[in-house]
């Protein structure tokens, strides 16, 4: 059941379904939806590229990109609109079409995961009962894109950027799936506007939850960096030893795919966090819940906002992880606290001991 | 230890090593070069010599002769001299490779084949380290002409 | 014909690599060929040559002002220490003896350069292991230790302010004002980077037990240096045979036994203490004295050779001239400290992995034009 | 044991490192140091000894120091400085003498080493501060340093 929020929706709805017939008028409607959150996805990234280098200048001394426009805000635009000029170079003994696809696949996984977050209680193009299963499934296409990239682009340094890259994501899903599952076991469903319900009454779930949720939010903090090849995580394009990693042979627009899809998934981490976690749309102990002219998804994207500074606040600060003590890390220390910790949520559960 | 005893123990190593002190602050000992591989080992491994350390090694071209000056010193015993070998050959000029005795030679002797032409037999791997390899001539030694990029004020 | 089928397992071959001349880990343009399995390096090959101006061959060309003059583009991070140890050796040479003053003034300048070459290596070892703010915070300091330099030399990189016989000029009215203003600046400083990256968990575990170098290899393969003083080989020149004002100060010599990037690193950290240590002790009693000593305009060093080793930033450099007592040296040869710890790089990176050599590159701190010369 | 402990300083020293550039975040208002280059233009200024470019002054009266000896051409380590002088008689004493023609100075090969200036016996070529030495055309970087119509400052003796 889709539902989008202010009452022009229901006038558009009719329009279309008395001018055309049933079965096309629901497609054109598939379309315009598509195309709204094709729009959304694409300002979040621009404006996520622009926040990450604002962020970056400022932890570094620095002004950050402040000559386009007041304080820099054209800035992305103005890449984007080079990148979209740039010539799309395929090197020589390039596998063609496996090299050409393999950006389409990341943006992919990055888009179609975006669907199913729960803006604001109307705000929400999909709202299916098996929802976290479903994003915890959509973000491992991701993996192939990259895969492929580093492959096909028959470059060494590339391939060995894309192996890592492949090991990287499959160790960390596994750290991610658990900690979110924790948070399931208190939510008790997996549709996320049922897990927002469950938070409007008792308070966020990171406050019902205590203490196994605060692990079970750092873990699921340091697997999410992990999951987007970002921070002390980053060894997929590790600048000082594989240069560009597996988009070095990529230009132009097929670069573009890659760079924004990484800051959608930043985006994708962040809200995952904030609707298990941080309640969604609603508002802290909800202190706007009698206002109705406060838009409720501007709650959302604060809250998302707030755990994306967190995200890069890690990525300019800490030095690059080794291969094998990423892998030392996830499987000995994150995956044991992990099922200990599902254990102590279960027990907490059962004596019911949550707020 | 003072040049003196130092300059009566070295010279029981081999003959014919000729000994001088002008014109530099340290004992310089001319060896021949045959005897330049046995007499480095003796520096190294005797135990009241002890050179364990080659910090300088420098290709020389004399006007006539093509040579190398080692410099050595002992890290224990705190004193330094002056090795220098040559040969006169100047179409294949040959000497035997000390990497074995000090490691740091390996590279020190590459730049010297590089930069001289000359060849130190049983040396690991003899290559031109600096220049391209299809390069022609030796450009430190003195009678090195190229008028493309050698300005002579 | 089936055990032949079964006897065919799978065969991994080594591929070439090139962290070639154009590599973000190469500090410049140093070609490493590796052979790789995997992620596995089996051998460190290095390609020198990309910046070889053959300054031995332009110095037989050159008189002796000259020559100081171009040592400034060997270790571009210790343009001051590679200047004053030509001039030293010219002195040595011509037997003139400098005033106090210069001696001091050469002190504090060498140190304030090992300074400022050891600020810019920790900024590019944290953005070698990925931290890219470190970078910003080192700069921050250097340009202090810039401006002081530009205001007293009039160049920011390539100073040619060391002569044979003093100094080119004396030193500028406020120098010893920005020198003791930076002093204190950087005393607040030094402690914020080792919260930042020395106790970072990541970076111990990066750097601890990467690139393990024994004192007998140091030795052997010449190593010098925080390189050798990581791994308790004691080549610190200015202990060893102290030059201009080295023997009137007292500092520690930075030693540690681990021999890992860890304690190299930790060696460096010791230094930046000990060089502002230094700076303290000379800074307040410059003595009076003539700058420069009386030198003839063409300068003729007597028949012979003569050798000086100074202590740069990166090891022992040694400068070798050989003259014929004409104006023109006969032979000159530099020592340079990155050209043997290079040789050490293949010998101690075998059976490692990509990321762990990139950290002992880091921790080796090389300028590659001092390598080529 | 040792597997909680180095968990617990593990996450220790991670938080000191965010301390310390959180710190500068919070900070970063007056804490950036970028230099707006084209935009302070004109309040930079560059230190009084700074080696920019060798020039000849020339007061009022068009005159300058230099008498064509050549000591800085010899002391230039790259070739940068070529004196064109010719002998021209001197009007008061009638003699013959060596006068400068042109002193031409390449920009582009000088490495800014100052040997000149200090072989310089009249001081007649001293450091400018001018930053912007960057052309579109390399011919422009070879210079004349005598204005045209200039000759020595008379009582000038090499």
């Amino acid at each position: 059941m889709m539902n989008i929020p202010l009452n022009i929706v229901s006038t558009v709805h009719d329009w279309l379904f008395s001018i055309m017939p049933e079965g096309v008028a629901t497609v054109t409607e598939w379309i315009i939806v598509a195309a709204l959150y094709l729009a959304l996805f694409a300002v979040i990234g621009l404006y996520l590229v622009l926040l990450e280098r604002k962020v970056a200048a400022w932890f570094q001394l620095r002004l950050g990109p402040n000559r386009v426009g007041p304080w820099g805000i054209f800035q992305t635009i103005a890449d984007a609109l080079k990148l979209v000029s740039k010539e799309i170079y395929n090197p020589a003994r390039v596998d063609g079409f496996l090299f050409k696809i393999a950006p389409y696949f990341v943006i992919v996984g990055a888009l179609i995961s975006m669907s199913v977050f729960p803006f604001s209680k109307q705000f929400q193009a999909f709202d299916i009962n098996i929802g976290i299963f479903f994003l915890f499934s959509v973000s491992s296409i991701g993996v192939i894109g990259i895969l492929l990239g580093g492959w096909a682009s028959n470059n060494k340094f590339a391939l060995i950027g894309a192996m890592r890259s492949g090991l990287q994501t499959i160790s960390y899903e596994l750290s991610v799936g658990l900690s979110l599952l924790t948070m399931v076991l208190l939510a008790g469903s997996l549709q996320l506007s049922e897990i927002i319900e469950v938070q409007r009454t008792g308070g966020w779930l990171i406050l019902q939850g205590h203490i196994p949720a605060i692990i079970a939010f750092m873990i699921f903090m340091i697997a999410g960096t992990a999951e987007t090849n970002r921070a002390p995580f980053d060894l997929v394009e590790a600048e000082s030893e594989l240069g560009a990693g597996f988009h070095t042979e990529y230009s132009g627009m097929q670069f573009a795919y890659f760079f924004l899809a990484e800051f959608i998934n930043m985006f994708i981490i962040s809200s995952i966090a904030v609707v298990l976690f941080f309640g969604g749309w609603l508002s802290p102990f909800g202190i706007t819940e009698g206002i109705t002219w406060f838009p409720e998804f501007l709650w959302f994207f604060i809250k998302v906002l707030i755990i994306i500074f967190l995200m890069m606040w890690f990525r300019w600060t800490f030095p690059r992880l080794r291969v094998d003590q990423l892998l030392t890390l996830e499987w000995k220390y994150l995956l044991p606290l992990n099922l200990v910790n599902l254990v102590i949520m279960a027990v907490v559960i059962w004596l019911n001991w949550t707020f | 230890m003072k040049n003196e005893d130092l300059q009566n123990i070295i010279n029981g190593l081999a003959e014919n090593l000729a000994f001088s002190e002008e014109g530099s602050e340290f004992l310089n000992v001319t060896i021949p070069k045959e005897a330049l591989h046995n007499v480095c080992s003796q520096l190294k491994s005797n135990s009241d010599l002890d050179f364990d350390y080659a910090y300088c090694i420098t290709g020389m071209d004399w006007g006539e002769e093509l040579g190398v000056i080692y410099h050595l010193e002992s890290t224990k015993l705190k004193h330094k001299i002056v090795v220098k070998v040559m040969t006169d050959d100047r179409e294949n000029p040959t000497l035997d490779s000390v990497w074995d005795i000090w490691r740091t030679a390996e590279f020190h002797e590459l730049e010297v084949y590089d930069f001289f032409g000359v060849k130190f037999n049983n040396h690991p791997g003899l290559r031109r380290l600096f220049l391209t390899p299809d390069w022609d001539g030796w450009p430190l030694r003195k009678d090195y002409v190229d008028e493309a990029n050698m300005i002579v004020k | 014909m089936t055990d032949q089928k079964v006897k065919t397992k799978m065969k991994t071959e080594e591929y070439f690599v090139n962290m070639g001349p154009q590599h973000p880990a190469a500090h410049g343009v140093l070609r490493l060929l590796l052979t790789i399995d995997g992620e596995i390096i089996k051998n460190v090959e290095p390609d020198l040559g990309y910046i070889h101006r053959s300054i031995e061959k332009m110095c037989e060309r050159d008189s002796y002002q000259q020559i100081v003059h171009l040592t400034d583009r060997m270790d571009y991070l210790s343009s001051h220490i590679n200047n004053e140890a030509v001039c030293l050796t010219v002195e040595k040479g011509l037997e003139i003896e400098v005033s106090d003053r210069v001696k001091v003034i050469r002190t504090i300048i060498g140190e304030l350069t090992r300074l400022a070459s050891h600020q810019l290596w920790w900024g590019v070892m944290g953005m070698d292991l990925g931290a890219l703010t470190t970078y910003f915070y080192a700069f921050r300091d250097r340009e202090l230790i810039n401006d002081i330099f530009e205001e007293t030399c009039g160049a920011r990189l390539t100073m040619n302010y060391f002569v044979p016989g003093g100094l080119m000029y004396d030193i500028h009215p406020n120098f010893v004002k920005r020198t003791k203003e930076f002093i204190a600046h950087f005393k607040t400083k030094l402690p914020e980077y080792d919260r930042l990256l020395t106790g970072n968990v990541i970076f111990e575990k990066r750097t601890k037990g990467v690139g393990m170098l024994t004192k007998e290899d140091a030795i052997a393969f010449g190593a010098t240096g925080p390189v050798a003083r990581g791994s308790g080989f004691a080549s610190d020149i200015r202990k060893k045979d102290p030059y201009s004002a080295y023997d009137k100060v007292d500092f520690k010599e930075a030693l540690f036994t681990e021999g890992d990037s860890y304690a190299r690193y930790k060696v460096r950290i010791m230094e930046m203490w000990e060089s502002m240590s230094i700076i303290d002790q000379l800074i307040d009693n410059i003595p009076e004295g003539n700058i420069k000593e009386p030198t003839k305009a063409v300068i003729k060093l007597p028949k012979g050779e003569f050798y000086q080793r100074v202590e740069t930033a990166r090891g022992e450099l040694g400068v070798y001239i050989n003259s014929t007592g004409t104006k023109n040296p006969y032979r000159v040869k530099f020592r340079s400290p990155g050209f043997s710890n290079l040789s050490v790089l293949n010998h101690i990176s075998k059976g490692v992995k990509i990321a762990d050599l990139v950290a002992t590159m880091a921790s080796f701190d090389f300028v590659i034009p001092d390598i080529d010369r | 044991m040792s597997y909680f402990s180095d968990i617990y300083n593990g996450i220790k020293t991670l938080l000191t490192g965010m301390s310390v550039t959180g710190g500068y975040f919070i900070r970063a208002r007056k804490g950036s140091i970028t230099q707006q280059y084209p935009d302070n233009r004109d309040t930079l200024k560059m230190f009084d000894r700074f080696r920019g470019e060798v020039v000849m002054p020339h007061d009022d009266h068009n005159e300058h120091h230099c008498t064509g000896c050549q000591k800085c051409e010899i002391a230039c380590p790259n070739g940068s400085i070529e004196i064109v002088w010719d002998r021209q008689v001197d009007p008061e004493t009638g003699k013959k003498k060596k006068m400068i023609d042109k002193h031409i100075y390449h920009l582009s090969m000088c490495t800014m080493c100052g040997l000149c200036i200090e072989a310089c016996p009249t001081d007649a070529i001293v450091w400018a501060q001018n930053y912007e030495n960057s052309v579109y055309d390399r011919a422009l970087l070879t210079k004349v340093l005598n204005q045209p119509g200039s000759k020595v400052k008379a009582g000038i003796e090499d």
